[in-house]
């Protein structure tokens, strides 16, 4: 995924707080307060950076996963059977995550994990899991090639993202192209991914450049940008760097002259941008709150009246939600509380998610996904153009 | 007036009951237990190096983090010829991060070397420049690190046996633990480790004596340094990944913290600094939320002013070896 | 005008050096304490001067005790300290070093009069050099000058003439008494060098063991060679 | 031509930039011998201090007089509470003001919460400059710098106050002895270090990042231009950061970023290595 | 002819404008005693900073049994024979009074390799205890040497250059805060040591008495160079001493 590590922030401070005691009450009992408590739930681990940098994306992580199993408690739970959550904090950072994922295992005997956020933690808890075959239900994009029978992923992938986003930025703001992304595997897959496209496209990368965390001055940067007279600019930076990095890019007048577009953003950045900021920045999504659908339309009200008025319904939100409602379908499908029999069968149906019908494919285990071209105008994403659905090929090969 | 002995007492009475812990906590956590065991370790590696020598160290992740990385490209059998079992693992990690070590101490000590805060701020540099290196190189998985490293496991590669059941798993650590601490205790009770305490103490009187103090001081960075392997090795068996993050600043300052709350100067009061830290966190990390290091950070603080020598340095010193004391007074 | 009662005091790990000093300057009156090394002449000045926090005893300067009060408000209370080995301000100019006698004294001003320079002249011409390029009596000359500045009503001066020449000695021991002389300022001198307590004073004690054990008029200093040679090196 | 002139610009803007951060570390570092491993940290108290106005409708200049003074008090609380016991332990300052960074950056994020925090740009124009657009606000912060060290300068080396300061820092004993009050000048000192870190801070909020985290990216480049350059003077950390930041601009333009930390710090590392007492120190 | 045991030859120092050696010669043969006088900032404690090492001379040079040693890193002087007692006793405060023993003995065998001295114990094992009964120290052994008295530190510290083995010690005012009882014992060591093994030593000492006893011969320093040379009724006698110390009115 794109947020990597402890310098990372983006995001608001407006329902923090809201958040905050969530996450607190939460982190306290470690449990959803639900009447069955009782010795027979359904024990689901949710691991998320709940600290460390990347504390935003994690309340939603949880938010969503919370949504999906207090509507199936509600429901009556699963033959009977009520989900019971148990919520640790990775603090973004891969040891506490190994660690905490052993907890969940180990002490309370979860039957899948939910989360986390960065690649470097998913890839550090993989052992874990594999070794005692407890599933992961991950639901963040990243940049693809995760292949293991206890790994589920609800993720927009580089194929998802790039390839159609590439052609319309090209078509729309012009044909060259600049590539500025943190140094690690996301955005250089990412932009393996937006080379490809914008030279199937007609298009040409006039620069790629990496940038290390906490980097604090991107003067010369913004400089080579200006030079290589690039019509678009593909930001794949993350965290408060990319905050930083904006800052000085349109400080600079750099939006004049070069249309900024920014993989991996959301709605989680813009509290951090002034209004001038954050303007004109285009994105691509499987989902946004302002999506004039009435799916998104009830999701985005789902949310608000169980999270708050200022809860941020982000795709991180929708995605959790999603990937949960897949698994609490898979354990009612699977017929028994049994690791092995639910991974089979959380594959191969369709759940409607907030922007449209989604599957998990059987054969690798990632979804196929609504994507969105999304602008930011006035501090709010609006639609530019809708993509549909869109497949990527199966991680499983090669 | 001979010291109190209590020290002595304390410490026999720490390792019987780290001894006995498989029979007085559960499952987990032993395990969990086990894996913050390479903590311990790798506190007592900058003990030696700090409480020891004198040597204020910011970048002993570093070691550390070139141990994981050895163990774990050797146990994955990324490096051909070595074969790929536990023990070539741990030993090709303990001595690879001595030589990072040996090389580093004399590129820093020879001659008019640096030493106090400049040896601190230069190896905080350092921790930053190879945390970036090591995730800036594809080889090592860069910033991903290196996953599914194999935990600990013994036979040929016919019969092949993981050692995943906590108990044996916890004693290995904790035998391993006894090794590293029997190791430097030693050492540090030996005319070598006089030697050293010697140059933290005086460096230029220890130099008027005619030691070449930069020799020493390299000698034991190198030393701690292989602990520090050593630790980084097991702790891969441990937790099955290595990453950057292992190699950088904030691993670095936690087992400086570690080691200054539980003691410096002592062996033992650091190990315990590190395990008592981490288990403390995990149990009220997730209750006190921010709080938590808000909290560590202030105890640091007044430990700093009002305990430099830890919170447990004092209990468990132990007094000097029994060559100080000499044969037994003759009749007067 | 300074009162010194049963003074003790003396370091952490070496035990106390002074062991109960009485002794008393009036004003206007110089006075040399000699005696061995180690015997506790500096230590005694440290502790008037508050750099060393007395065990026991009082020093009182007309009439205000000054016991345990830090030093910048014993300096305040008028009195100067002229520290063996100077302790000039190696890096720091001339007139720097002199107006550091000002600043820290309550309403003085914080220009250096030009009767310092009238005084000192070698200081005029250094005026804007390093202190530390200067010679040893020359260092010695503006260690003087900067405790002078401040007007001090006494004034100590640990060995003045160490390491400098003879010639040197006595235009200092000149300067020192004219301008005690005509300030009314008290000196309280720890010295050797007979020169400058004849030149300088009026009255000597000699310490030994950190106790005054004896006292003489100066002038007859010259004929008491068995003073001298029991409390003096040589 | 025109291309190298730009370069020199940039190197120079940054190198303006880290003085400005540098410049309250070389006051406690350099010249108390307090190892402030929490500069970071009163950096990020200057930043948080701009939000923290603005949020109450002060505008940014307002901020930007608040920001110093707010630290200036929080300098007093620490020199108070903690730094005054370890003065005379060299080493342990490192330790205290580490714990001190940990503790202030998490009351930040109790205070604020973790995320970025939204400051206004204001001088949001451009003005052309050797043909190339060139941010306003990138040439207030280096007025800011060039005022801040030329005062600093000024403050230490031209006024009495200055010169008293020093007195203290090179010789506390004599210092007390001519009737300074020590004490008082240890406070002052040390609330001025934390005051300009805080100024630098609120210059700095605009364009980066305003999170708990930002401290962290400018302390070792600080700490690394003041031992390049040699401690306890002002020219060696003008010397060092310009090496630092000139270096660095010049390798980013030429490769990339990455290669520009590593390089940088390396090199930092040998000149350290060759003259211990710093280039401007080792001349002496 | 064998050169001296330790010759200095025109040895000056700056310091700024400060001239803190002015020219010094000075030599002392094996198993000789020296002591030097003079008033305070005479440049007595300089000149032992520059025999061993600790800061490089502006001229001048400094032989060791005829090798030119000026210029070299304290320890590799310190390897030849040359111990040195600073002023503030230079022991270790935090380690065993035994443990400060035993860093002198280990450096007799074999410094440059680390791990050769984890081997010494047994060979040091009795002159330690030996050292610690003669000075008086046993009781104190396994207690930390910063406890001690001002007195035991010094005495300590000169167990620690006989434990060195070295052939010429240069002893900074080791009798500093002694009693008389105190003093008088370090007389009778160091003749015991110059008779016994046969051990230099070079004295910086204010203690007339001390002097006297000592019966040696007597340097006295002013102002950086060396006034005068000779036994001790000498330079009682010596109206150049009396003056050095006292000034010119002191003379007559």
């Amino acid at each position: 995924m794109r947020s990597a590590r402890a310098t990372d922030s983006p995001c608001s401070t407006s329902r923090r707080r809201l958040l905050q005691g969530a996450a607190s009450t939460a982190a306290l009992g470690l449990v959803v307060p639900s009447p069955a408590r009782a010795a027979d739930a359904i024990k689901v681990g949710v691991l998320q950076p709940l600290s460390g940098g990347l504390e935003n994306l994690g309340q939603q992580g949880v938010q969503g996963t919370r949504l999906a199993i207090e509507e199936a408690n509600e429901a009556g739970g699963v033959r009977g059977r009520r989900f019971e959550l148990v919520i640790a904090d990775d603090k973004t950072d891969p040891k506490t995550a190994v660690e905490r994922t052993r907890e969940l295992v180990q002490r309370d005997k979860v039957v899948a994990i939910f989360g986390p956020v960065t690649s470097a933690n998913r890839d550090a808890i993989r052992p874990t899991i594999e070794r005692f075959k407890t599933p992961l239900f991950y639901a963040t994009d990243y940049e693809g090639g995760v292949c293991s029978r206890y790994i589920v992923c609800y993720s927009g992938l580089p194929e998802q993202w790039v390839s159609p986003f590439v052609p319309f930025l090209k078509q729309t703001y012009g044909d060259t192209f600049y590539m500025f992304g943190s140094d690690y595997v996301w955005p250089r897959k990412m932009n393996e991914a937006v080379r490809r496209a914008a030279e199937r496209a007609g298009g040409r990368i006039v620069g790629e450049e990496y940038t290390p965390f906490g980097v604090k001055d991107f003067t010369s940067t913004v400089r080579k940008i200006e030079q290589s007279g690039a019509k678009v600019l593909v930001l794949d930076v993350v965290g408060a760097d990319a905050i930083t990095f904006v800052k000085q890019f349109v400080a600079a007048g750099g939006q004049a002259k070069t249309k900024l577009a920014w993989l991996g953003y959301s709605e989680n950045y813009i509290p951090g941008l002034t209004r001038d900021e954050s303007e004109g920045i285009v994105t691509v999504a499987n989902f946004i709150s302002t999506l004039d659908k009435p799916e998104a339309k009830a999701f985005v009200a789902k949310v608000k009246k169980r999270f708050g008025e200022t809860a941020i319904v982000s795709n991180t939100v929708d995605a959790h939600y999603m990937l949960t409602r897949f698994f609490i379908e898979g354990v009612k499908r699977a017929g028994a509380v049994d690791k092995e029999k639910i991974i089979d069968a959380v594959t191969g149906f369709q759940l409607e998610s907030g922007n449209g019908m989604v599957r998990l494919r059987p054969e690798d285990r990632h979804a196929d996904l609504n994507v969105v071209i999304a602008e930011t105008k006035n501090q709010r994403q609006v639609l530019l153009k809708d993509l549909g659905l869109v497949k990527a090929q199966s991680q499983c090969k090669g | 007036m001979s010291p109190p002995r209590v020290g002595i007492h304390l410490t026999v009475v720490v390792w019987l009951l780290l001894a006995a812990c498989p029979l007085l906590v559960s499952e987990w956590r032993l395990s969990q237990l086990a894996q913050i065991t390479s903590y311990g370790i790798f506190a007592m590696s900058l003990a030696f190096l700090w409480g020891q020598t004198g040597l204020l160290c910011f970048g002993q992740a570093i070691f550390f983090g070139v141990g994981a990385y050895v163990m774990a490209l050797i146990t994955k059998g990324m490096v051909s010829g070595v074969g790929d079992s536990t023990v070539i693992g741990l030993l090709a990690a303990t001595l690879l991060a001595a030589l990072v070590a040996l090389a580093a101490g004399l590129l820093v000590f020879r001659g008019r070397g640096l030493s106090g805060a400049y040896f601190a701020i230069v190896t905080l540099a350092a921790a930053v420049i190879a945390e970036r290196a090591a995730s800036h190189s594809r080889f090592i998985g860069g910033f991903n690190g290196l996953l599914d490293v194999p935990p600990l496991r013994y036979g040929g590669a016919a019969s092949r046996v993981e050692l995943l059941a906590p108990t044996p798993v916890y004693y290995v650590m904790l035998g391993a633990a006894g090794l590293a601490y029997g190791l430097l205790l030693w050492l540090e009770r030996s005319p070598l480790g006089t030697t050293l305490r010697a140059v933290r103490d005086n460096e230029p009187r220890t130099a008027y004596f005619g030691f070449e103090v930069s020799v020493y001081k390299t000698f034991s960075f190198a030393l701690s340094g292989a602990m520090a392997g050593f630790a980084g090795g097991l702790f891969v068996t441990q937790f099955g990944f290595v990453s950057p993050a292992l190699i950088g600043v904030p691993l670095s300052t936690e087992v400086l913290i570690w080691t200054a709350l539980g003691g410096r100067e002592v062996l033992l009061a650091a190990f315990l600094g590190a395990l008592v830290v981490r288990s403390v966190e995990s149990l009220l990390s997730e209750a006190l939320g921010y709080y938590w290091l808000l909290g560590l950070g202030v105890l640091f603080i007044a430990s700093v002013v009002i305990f430099p020598r830890g919170l447990l340095g004092r209990l468990l010193s132990l007094p000097p070896p029994r060559r100080m004391a000499g044969p037994a007074e003759p009749p007067r | 005008m300074l009162r010194i009662r049963g003074l003790v005091a003396g370091y952490e790990d070496a035990g106390s050096v002074l062991e109960g000093i009485d002794l008393e300057v009036a004003a206007g009156e110089s006075v040399a304490l000699m005696g061995r090394n180690g015997m506790g002449k500096t230590t005694l000045l440290r502790a008037i001067m508050g750099l060393l926090r007395p065990t026991a005893g009082e020093v009182v300067l007309d009439g205000v005790a000054l016991t345990g009060r830090p030093p910048f408000e014993i300096s305040n209370a008028g009195i100067a300290y002229v520290p063996q080995g100077r302790e000039i301000f190696r890096d720091f100019t001339v007139e720097e070093n002199l107006r550091l006698g000002l600043l820290g004294k309550h309403g003085m001003a914080t220009r250096v009069p030009d009767a310092i320079y009238a005084r000192f002249p070698i200081l005029a011409e250094r005026r804007w050099q390093r202190a530390e390029t200067m010679s040893g009596g020359e260092q010695q000359q503006l260690a003087i000058a900067r405790a002078v500045v401040g007007r001090p009503r006494l004034l100590l001066l640990d060995e003045p003439s160490e390491g400098i020449q003879p010639s040197l000695v006595e235009s200092i021991a000149t300067t020192v008494s004219a301008i005690s002389r005509e300030d009314g300022t008290s000196v309280l001198l720890v010295e050797q060098n007979l020169d400058l307590v004849l030149a300088l004073t009026t009255r000597c004690l000699f310490i030994d063991n950190g106790r005054i054990v004896d006292a003489t008029e100066s002038a007859r200093l010259r004929d008491e060679r068995g003073l001298l040679d029991r409390y003096l090196t040589v | 031509m025109a291309a190298v002139l730009i370069v020199a610009l940039d190197a120079a803007n940054f190198m303006l930039a880290l003085l400005l951060v540098t410049l309250g570390l070389v006051i406690l570092f350099g010249l108390m011998n307090v190892i402030n491993m929490a500069h970071g940290e009163m950096f990020l108290l200057g930043a948080y201090a701009v939000v923290l106005v603005e949020r109450q409708g002060g505008g940014f200049w307002l901020a930007l007089v608040l920001a110093p003074l707010a630290l200036a008090v929080i300098g007093l609380l620490i020199e108070e509470v903690v730094i005054r016991h370890v003065y005379h332990r060299f080493i342990d300052t490192i330790l205290a003001t580490w714990g001190l960074s940990i503790s202030l950056k998490q009351a930040v994020i109790i205070a604020f919460g973790p995320t970025a925090q939204q400051v206004e740009n204001p001088l949001p124009q451009t003005v052309v400059i050797l043909g190339t657009l060139y941010p306003v606000y990138r040439l207030f912060i280096m007025a800011v710098a060039v005022l801040a060290a030329a005062g600093t300068f000024l403050l230490f080396y031209r006024t009495s106050l200055g010169l008293v300061a020093r007195a203290v820092i090179a010789n506390r004993p004599m210092a007390s002895s001519l009737g300074l009050n020590t004490r008082r000048m240890d406070r002052m000192t040390f609330a001025f270090g934390a005051a300009l870190a805080g100024l630098a801070g609120a210059v700095m909020a605009p364009l980066m990042s305003v999170d708990p985290q930002m401290g962290v990216g400018f302390l070792i480049p600080a700490f690394l231009s003041i031992l390049v350059g040699g401690t306890g003077t002002l020219l060696g950390t003008l010397l060092g950061t310009t090496l630092i930041a000139g270096a660095g601009t010049v390798v980013a333009s030429v490769w990339t970023q990455i290669t520009a930390q590593i390089v940088v710090f390396a090199l930092a590392i040998v000149v350290i290595r060759l003259f211990p007492q710093g280039i401007i120190g080792a001349r002496r | 002819m064998t050169p001296p045991l330790l010759e200095v030859c025109g040895i000056t120092k700056r310091f700024g404008g400060l001239h803190v050696l002015r020219g010094v010669n000075l030599s002392i043969g094996a198993g000789e005693l020296r002591c030097i006088i003079g008033p305070n900032g005479c440049g007595k404690t300089t000149l032992f900073n520059i025999i061993t090492g600790a800061f490089p001379a502006n001229a001048g040079t400094v032989r060791f049994r005829g090798e030119n040693i000026t210029g070299r890193s304290p320890h590799v002087i310190s390897r030849l024979g040359i111990a040195r007692k600073f002023q503030v006793p230079g022991i270790y405060p935090t380690l065993a009074v035994a443990e400060n023993v035993e860093i002198p003995l280990l450096s007799r065998h074999g410094t440059a390799r680390p791990w050769s001295m984890l081997r010494a114990e047994a060979r040091t094992a009795e002159r330690l205890h030996g050292l610690l009964a003669r000075f008086k120290l046993r009781a104190r052994a396994v207690g930390a040497a910063g406890a001690l008295a001002h007195g035991q530190k010094q005495w300590l510290e000169i167990a620690m250059l006989i434990a060195s083995d070295a052939q010429i010690l240069l002893l900074d005012e080791p009798t500093a805060g002694m009693s008389a009882t105190e003093t008088s014992a370090t007389v009778e060591l160091i003749r015991q040591l110059q008779q016994e093994h046969g051990i230099a030593a070079l004295v910086i000492e204010h203690d007339m008495n001390f002097v006297r006893r000592l019966a040696c011969p007597v340097v006295v320093m002013l102002r950086g160079a060396v006034l005068f040379e000779g036994g001790y009724a000498e330079v009682q006698a010596h109206p150049e001493v009396r003056e050095a110390y006292l000034g010119r009115a002191a003379r007559g």
